[in-house]
């Protein structure tokens, strides 16, 4: 492993803390299921396990990327449509 | 890593920090979600034209996970969003799972490092997954909303975290010293159980109505089990996008826990905090002080709102401040009234001539036999400065010199804010055990400083 | 409980019930006999009375068959006449000054209950009629000082050149003063007000207005049902000459102090009165009790060679006579819903607030003060 | 020039000249020479005038070399005597009502500035008198209104229950009604207003008061000065129709509805007062030009049988004289700075302000209006 | 670089973030200054620890430096802070530009990356450096503040700016096709020149008045070259510290560009700003609106403010807000008073009215004579829905109908916020030139709202 | 050069952005001051390059290593010197 990337996991701990003050309560939802979206991201992860060989990873790895890609495509898709319940303009 | 697959990674991040920010402010939010979705379809593609993989199961994975995402999300109603989100974090926990036991099972020697990671991947991958699972379960009251208690509690989860912990250790030394026999070993197996049970026990004791501040956690936990995994296959995006999710997610569910007037570390330790309620012994003694800060979580989210103002707002100079809060409250879409009790302040009629002052309108004005019957429906009631008109001592001990006056009942209401610079008695000198009742929140300062908090953190959002 | 009111005076416009008293007094079980015409001073026809559920008949057959009978103001002995032994005589009864009533209840074997002698607790504020009367009297002082002077209380920026605010000054700070400084600050003007009890300075501040501290030389506290201590001569002489300075800048002076149970103590001499400007008002809540302006005269209005106006207001409160007979009757009514529960009055052993009021009973005084002043007097 | 004042009719406390004004005047260099006796109304002596710099003469003296003479009423004809010819007569002249007066400044050769015409410009505020005036009548009426009224204007929750805060409804909303409503808002009472000019909707609001619309068929304007312009009697039937419902909730109704040059609208009957509560109050502050109230009498109090006080507040601003005259000093001493720039006057034909006020010139009535009205009567 | 480096980078880094965010709070800035101390006392330690290095020189530096630093910080007076800041900073970004040239003369074979890298290094620590010091020049009166203006300038920095950036992509030409041809070329000698030479001409044209911003512009420069410097020697914890300060750096130049009413485009592009402004043509027709918050970084650092309400603040009902506000600014510090015009309002004491309802004090309302004597030494003039009571042409234009009305006169404040809806006139019809005067802003909007933005950006500091 | 220096580059600039937002003006000159003595970290570089050999460099090393301790130690004395002239408590 690069010991670079625990700067970057630091940085981005940082970020994250940064990111989010102060979320209007109709919103908690949406952002919710919109981050759980990203944490789908370990898709990435489960391409690669799936793809590099290997029985028992191959099958884990599927089996991960079924389940991210569940993650993904459904945890946008129910963001869209929760924010779409919003006006546009002053939603607040 | 190709130099350009990093680009592409970096671009991802960009944009899933861009979305999450935007996410946070209802005019952005809806171009959040897309940005982040297109940094989601770049860091995916990037890694299928990175080449080197055998794409027949991946696309397979892809397309099935794809049109089961896309039916579910479609086919849910708009009041099952919260389960469906549990649902959907749960499949995202267990994919990392998978992934970190795949690489331990596709790698032959893991180094100690990537050991850990794997162990941490497996363990809150799989916490998140069967907590997620369970939550689903108790918000589409599949499973009996009600908290499930037991002696012992407590003991029992600790022991089996402990337990988990010391398998985990065992497969890193295992990995460090021996290195890792190839294959599975029985301490692998054994976290990864453990973690599915973690997950189950740690959230069955929590009550239905703090399921969505247990899903934002499960969220926030499966964010950190995906940055793990990225430090197990050595992969940057994983980790960004990974600890963004799990370092504003904690943040988001403080936030909520805020607005739902609850601690984190109530709802942190699980079980714990759902006992002490439970116990339902008169906490009598206890005072729960709150920040203005927090206040507005709390009143961002209420329906309906009761102002009890007393001699302390005129002190205060409270007034004008109270007058707009009221107006911010009222746009936020609750309903707001001010109940004036006959002997609040000093003089007769003194409330109405600072509120009057303020130009709050008569018809937000009642008297306390309007509000004490529907007081189990108020949201919150915010006492400004008020004491004796609000002790409930007048109705619940004979002994006291307030008994039998008609009080206005806020002990009854969800909430309860009480306005006032110490813990001193009014002008009757009487002790009030309002301020030491479960749903009593005092706000220590001077009011008028107070509720300029408050308005100042609602202009803010 | 068969429950009547003696008329008031000529110049009394209050009345003891009025429709809402009577409602819900019929709703507790009592029955309202009132004698005919009770309700002119305030335009209420007999109609109206019958109306909201009282037995309208002639004057004597009230007294008659009376078990209560409220009062205004201390009835005349004479006008006592008709009612029955034991029959309870409820309201102010000013039992410092009007020793005459307070004897003839005796001598007639009359019950007397004062609400002037009503507890000052947080309790039993619904039934306390000194608090509610003095409350619009405070108003009514300062509505009828901003209508005799001769300019406006609000400061005005205008084309024709700015009106400074006018000063008003509160002297003696218990409801009643209160009451005149909010409406005062209402008004637009400038306020202060000066009380020798120093935990009003706070509640003075709560209303926007500025407490003026004298120099008195030793602090001066209050007993312990919130009236004030009386002053010493020394502490007077020094509360007179600090004051004439406030005095003689304010355009407008308003004094509310009372001491329970004595004579208004005299806060304004001609001096002080004769240091202010031709034109300016003051008014005198305590005139009745004896004034605390020299040369106040209780219900009229005097104009100083200085060309000051010095209004002695009298009855309390009569200038918003229908709002003060609502709250007046409204506190009677609590008062016998509280000594009354079921019909039968509570023991003044048992209940605080039955000791307290009642005054005359088996014929006897009961309260030790009002004794030794009848004693004093005889 | 030399200024002087005529004293005003023993009923009017105000004064068309006070210190601040003499102060001013002298500083311009004009010299003040005042009849003796002159500020008794104000209890301003001989000694206070001089000191502010006038001179006292006796009264005919002052007549004989005054170039200006300054009023507050349109002055008697009788009491012109003395005036040389060509002097100014500035002040109220009522030009449409007083048309002795303005036939008497014609025929001796006076000249005759009536303030009543300064055009409602936002430069000549400082010079209008109607303006300054009107503001303080509108605060008296709440004033008077609120002391003559048998209830509290706020409203107050109490232990002995709650006051509803009394209603006000102010018809006219001018600089008068604007002022009332503001008046009426800071005793804490619920306002309504009514005017027929739409524009006046958003003011009322500002001051957070309710207009309240009634249906008239069609629009109605104003006159480029800002006047209102007369209804036709259709349109006035309406209305009084709708009003009187909101009438009939009023406590308190004021009404200040002038049309220029006319006698005032009849905006209230019998029937609508007649629909109000006994004990309420109406003012009118119309009264003295017809008056909007049927029944109301200029500088009068009626009572109607249902217990109505119906007030009509005359002379404007009467009681409140002393602010009353520093404004209106104010507004002729603007006007005499405006119009003498430099010891002549200015030319009617140059100067816009002089060409309105200047009503009798030469001998002649220069507003046409005027003219027309004075031909008609003669 | 060893893992024990690359942890205490991480930390250095840690605390230099928690210092940073921590600066910017009164409470916590000096706790947040000694943070980033130790952090940079870390990253140096673990620089020295590395070994591998000669260090006779490097102590040398250390000494001489230090000596030098604490001698001079300790020297400095109080009111000497800035220009001693911008020389610090100058010696930052000359250090920087050093790094990196001798990077370049070390390094036998550039690679390209490296190549670009090191000429940004150079070129933005060149400017930073030669900048600061004609900064500490102009702040320290050493040169005139004046700024210096002459025809062509832009004309000259850009062709200076684009043959640097020539000269630059030779070098890096130069390293990716034939090699570092062994020490310094010409090319690379011109760049550096050019550097410094930029740094002098973009800030020489800048008033003494805007120096702290571009102090504080230039300070963000040093921290990119710093970060530049990073990548030439691959070294992390510069290129996160330099990051930081960077990004914090330009965000802080916003900030106190708004509290001096300045673009930040304008101070960017130096000399231009400066230019318009000289040529002092009346901007007739141009109006410049302002949004409350950036209003509020004005109101922050003003010490006196006068309040001048009319009909619009009646129709807003803003008094309740307006005496907020003026609250705010008198424990900010600031001298406030509302100025009442005689006309202001609908009805003579309309403005009395609403204000005495507001509880504003007596002592605060003053008549235009009051104020119009002293208006140049008013900060700031805030016009609250008036407008024919502060419109110039009563003194002005003789022609017009308000001509010979004595105003407040407004256009006389150093800075001029008009807050009303629209463009429209007031009651008199009469276009207002208030308007389009050099120091008004306009904040368009309801005065209510807009105050109330104002009074939240006040709370929320 | 490591391509992970950009992910970090990009993060630390994402976080130095977020990481300030309103300063009351008192302390504007303390927090450049106190950034500026951050941006001093320049002096890890110059340490290496006075330190790793190479006459030209060494020298041109050794005054980077002067004027970036300069800027590092007058940059943090200065800040806390202009620290301590606010009263602790609320300074805003
Ligand atoms: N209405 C009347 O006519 C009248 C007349 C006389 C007496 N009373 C009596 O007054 C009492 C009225 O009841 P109430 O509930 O209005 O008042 P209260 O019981 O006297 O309580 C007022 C509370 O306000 C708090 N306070 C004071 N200043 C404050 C500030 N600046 N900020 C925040 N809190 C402040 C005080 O607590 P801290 O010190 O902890 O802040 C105090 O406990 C009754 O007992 C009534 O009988 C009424
Ligand atoms: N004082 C008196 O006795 C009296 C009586 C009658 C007439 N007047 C005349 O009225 C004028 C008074 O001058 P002034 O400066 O006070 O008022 P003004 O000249 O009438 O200007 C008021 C301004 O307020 C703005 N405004 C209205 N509603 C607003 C809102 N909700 N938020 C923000 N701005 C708002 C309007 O501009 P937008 O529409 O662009 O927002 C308007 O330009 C003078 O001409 C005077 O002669 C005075
Ligand atoms: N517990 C309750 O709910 C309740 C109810 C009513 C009144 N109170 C309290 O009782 C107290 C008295 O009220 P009150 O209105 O009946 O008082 P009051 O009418 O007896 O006296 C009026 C005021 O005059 C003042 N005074 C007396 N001598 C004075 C002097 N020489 N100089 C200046 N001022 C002098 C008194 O201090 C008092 O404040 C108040 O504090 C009031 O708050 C309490
Ligand atoms: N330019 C200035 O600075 C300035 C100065 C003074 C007044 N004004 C304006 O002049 C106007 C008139 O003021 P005023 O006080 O002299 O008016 P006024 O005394 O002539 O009339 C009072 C009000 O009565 C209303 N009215 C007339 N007939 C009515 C009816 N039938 N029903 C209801 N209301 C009726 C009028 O519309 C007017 O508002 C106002 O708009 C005022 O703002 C402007």
């Amino acid at each position: 492993m690069n010991p670079l990337l625990l700067f970057v996991f630091v940085l981005a701990i940082f970020l994250g803390l940064e990111l989010i003050t102060k979320v209007p309560s109709q919103l908690h939802t949406p952002l919710m299921s919109g981050s759980n979206a990203i944490s789908g991201i370990t898709i990435v992860g489960a391409i690669i396990a799936a793809g590099e060989g290997g029985v028992i990873a191959t099958v884990l790895g599927t089996i991960a990327v079924v389940a991210a890609t569940i993650n993904v495509i459904g945890g946008y898709l129910v963001t869209e449509r929760m924010l779409g319940m919003f006006k546009t303009g002053k939603g607040a | 890593m190709a130099a350009w697959q990093t680009f592409a990674y970096i671009l991802a991040s960009i944009l899933f920090i861009m979305g999450l920010k935007m996410l946070g402010r209802a005019e952005t939010a809806k171009r959040g979600n897309r940005l982040s979705a297109v940094g989601m379809l770049i860091a995916v593609i990037a890694t299928l034209a990175a080449g080197g993989l055998d794409y027949t199961w991946i696309v397979l994975g892809l397309v099935i996970g794809g049109a089961i995402g896309a039916v579910a999300a479609r086919r849910v109603q708009m009041t099952g969003m919260p389960e469906m989100v549990a649902l959907l974090n749960g499949s995202g926990g267990l994919a990392s799972m998978l992934v970190g036991t795949a690489e331990y099972v596709r790698v032959p020697e893991v180094p100690a490092f990537s050991a850990v990671a794997i162990m941490l991947t497996v363990l809150i991958g799989g916490i998140a997954a069967s907590g997620s699972v369970v939550a689903f379960g108790k918000l589409s009251e599949r499973i009996d909303g009600k908290p499930y208690l037991f002696r012992g509690q407590k003991v029992l989860n600790a022991s089996l975290l402990a337990l988990a912990l010391l398998a985990a250790a065992v497969v890193v030394i295992d990995a460090a010293v021996i290195g890792n026999v190839g294959g599975v070993t029985a301490a692998f197996v054994l976290v990864l159980l453990l973690a599915l049970a973690l997950g189950v026990l740690a959230v069955i004791p929590i009550g239905g109505a703090d399921m969505p501040i247990v899903v934002s956690l499960l969220n926030s936990y499966s964010g950190i089990a995906a940055a793990a995994a990225g430090f197990v296959i050595d992969n940057n995006v994983l980790v960004v996008a990974g600890s963004l999710v799990g370092a504003s997610g904690l943040i988001l569910t403080n936030i909520m826990c805020k607005a739902m007037n609850r601690s984190l570390a109530n709802v942190l330790f699980g079980g714990f905090g759902a006992e002490i309620t439970a116990g339902g012994a008169a906490a009598e003694g206890v005072v729960k002080p709150l920040t203005p800060e927090d206040a507005y979580f709390i009143l961002e989210a209420a329906g309906s709102v009761v102002f009890v103002p007393g001699y302390g707002m005129a002190v205060a100079q409270a007034q004008h401040v109270v007058a707009e809060l009221a107006d911010l409250l009222v746009k936020n879409g609750a309903d707001v009234r001010h109940a004036i009790h006959p002997v609040a302040g000093r003089m007769p009629g003194h409330m109405n001539v600072l509120l009057a002052e303020a130009n709050v309108p008569y018809e937000q004005l009642v008297e306390p036999g309007d509000v004490n019957p529907n007081m189990e429906t108020i949201d919150v009631a915010i006492v400004i400065g008020a004491n004796d008109v609000v002790n409930p001592a007048a109705k619940e001990d004979p002994t006291s010199p307030l008994w039998g006056m008609p009080i206005i009942e806020v002990d009854r209401a969800r909430t309860c804010f009480v306005l006032k610079r110490s813990m001193n008695p009014g002008f009757a000198g009487v002790d009030n055990l309002l301020f030491f009742k479960d749903n009593t929140r005092m706000i220590f300062g001077d009011a008028k400083a107070t509720i300029t908090g408050m308005v100042a953190a609602f202009k803010d959002a | 409980m068969i429950v009547t009111a003696l008329p008031s005076p000529p110049d009394e416009r209050r009345l003891a019930v009025v429709p809402p008293a009577i409602e819900r007094l019929s709703k507790l079980g009592h029955e309202v006999r009132l004698p005919t015409g009770y309700g002119a001073p305030l335009h209420l026809s007999d109609e109206v009375l019958s109306a909201a559920g009282a037995t309208m008949v002639p004057p004597a057959e009230a007294r008659k068959s009376a078990e209560i009978a409220l009062v205004v103001t201390p009835p005349e002995p004479a006008s006592l006449e008709g009612l029955q032994r034991g029959t309870f005589v409820v309201g102010f009864l000013d039992p410092f000054f009007a020793l005459p009533t307070v004897r003839a209840l005796a001598e007639r074997g009359l019950r007397g209950m004062c609400v002037e002698l009503m507890p000052r607790s947080t309790y039993a504020q619904k039934m306390d009629a000194l608090s509610s009367q003095a409350n619009l009297a405070g108003y009514a002082a300062v509505v009828l000082a901003a209508q005799r002077i001769d300019k406006v209380l609000p400061m005005m920026s205008t084309p024709a050149g700015t009106i400074a605010p006018a000063r008003v000054f509160v002297l003696g700070v218990g409801v009643a003063g209160l009451q005149a400084i909010a409406t005062a600050k209402r008004l637009g003007a400038r306020v202060d007000a000066y009380d020798t009890r120093p935990v009003v300075a706070e509640q003075v501040r709560s209303l926007g207005a500025r407490f003026v501290e004298f120099d008195l030389g030793i602090e001066v506290g209050q007993t312990e049902q919130g009236y004030a201590q009386a002053l010493t001569d020394e502490q007077l002489e020094r509360q007179r000459a600090q004051m004439a300075k406030v005095v003689a800048q304010s355009d407008v002076v308003i004094t509310t102090a009372q001491v329970f149970g004595r004579a208004a103590p005299r806060l304004l001499d001609a001096a002080a009165i004769g240091g202010m400007k031709p034109g300016s008002v003051v008014v005198d809540l305590a005139a009745s009790t004896g004034g605390n302006v020299e040369g106040s005269v209780a219900g009229q209005e005097v104009v100083t060679e200085g060309g000051v106006q010095i209004l002695g207001l009298h009855p309390l409160a009569a200038s918003v006579a229908r709002d003060a007979s609502l709250m007046y009757s409204a506190n009677l009514t609590h008062l016998i819903e509280h000594a009354w529960p079921d019909g039968e009055l509570r023991s003044a052993s048992e209940d605080e607030v039955v000791d307290a009021v009642l005054l005359v009973d088996d014929g006897a005084v009961r309260h030790e003060a009002v004794r030794d002043q009848m004693e004093a007097t005889a």
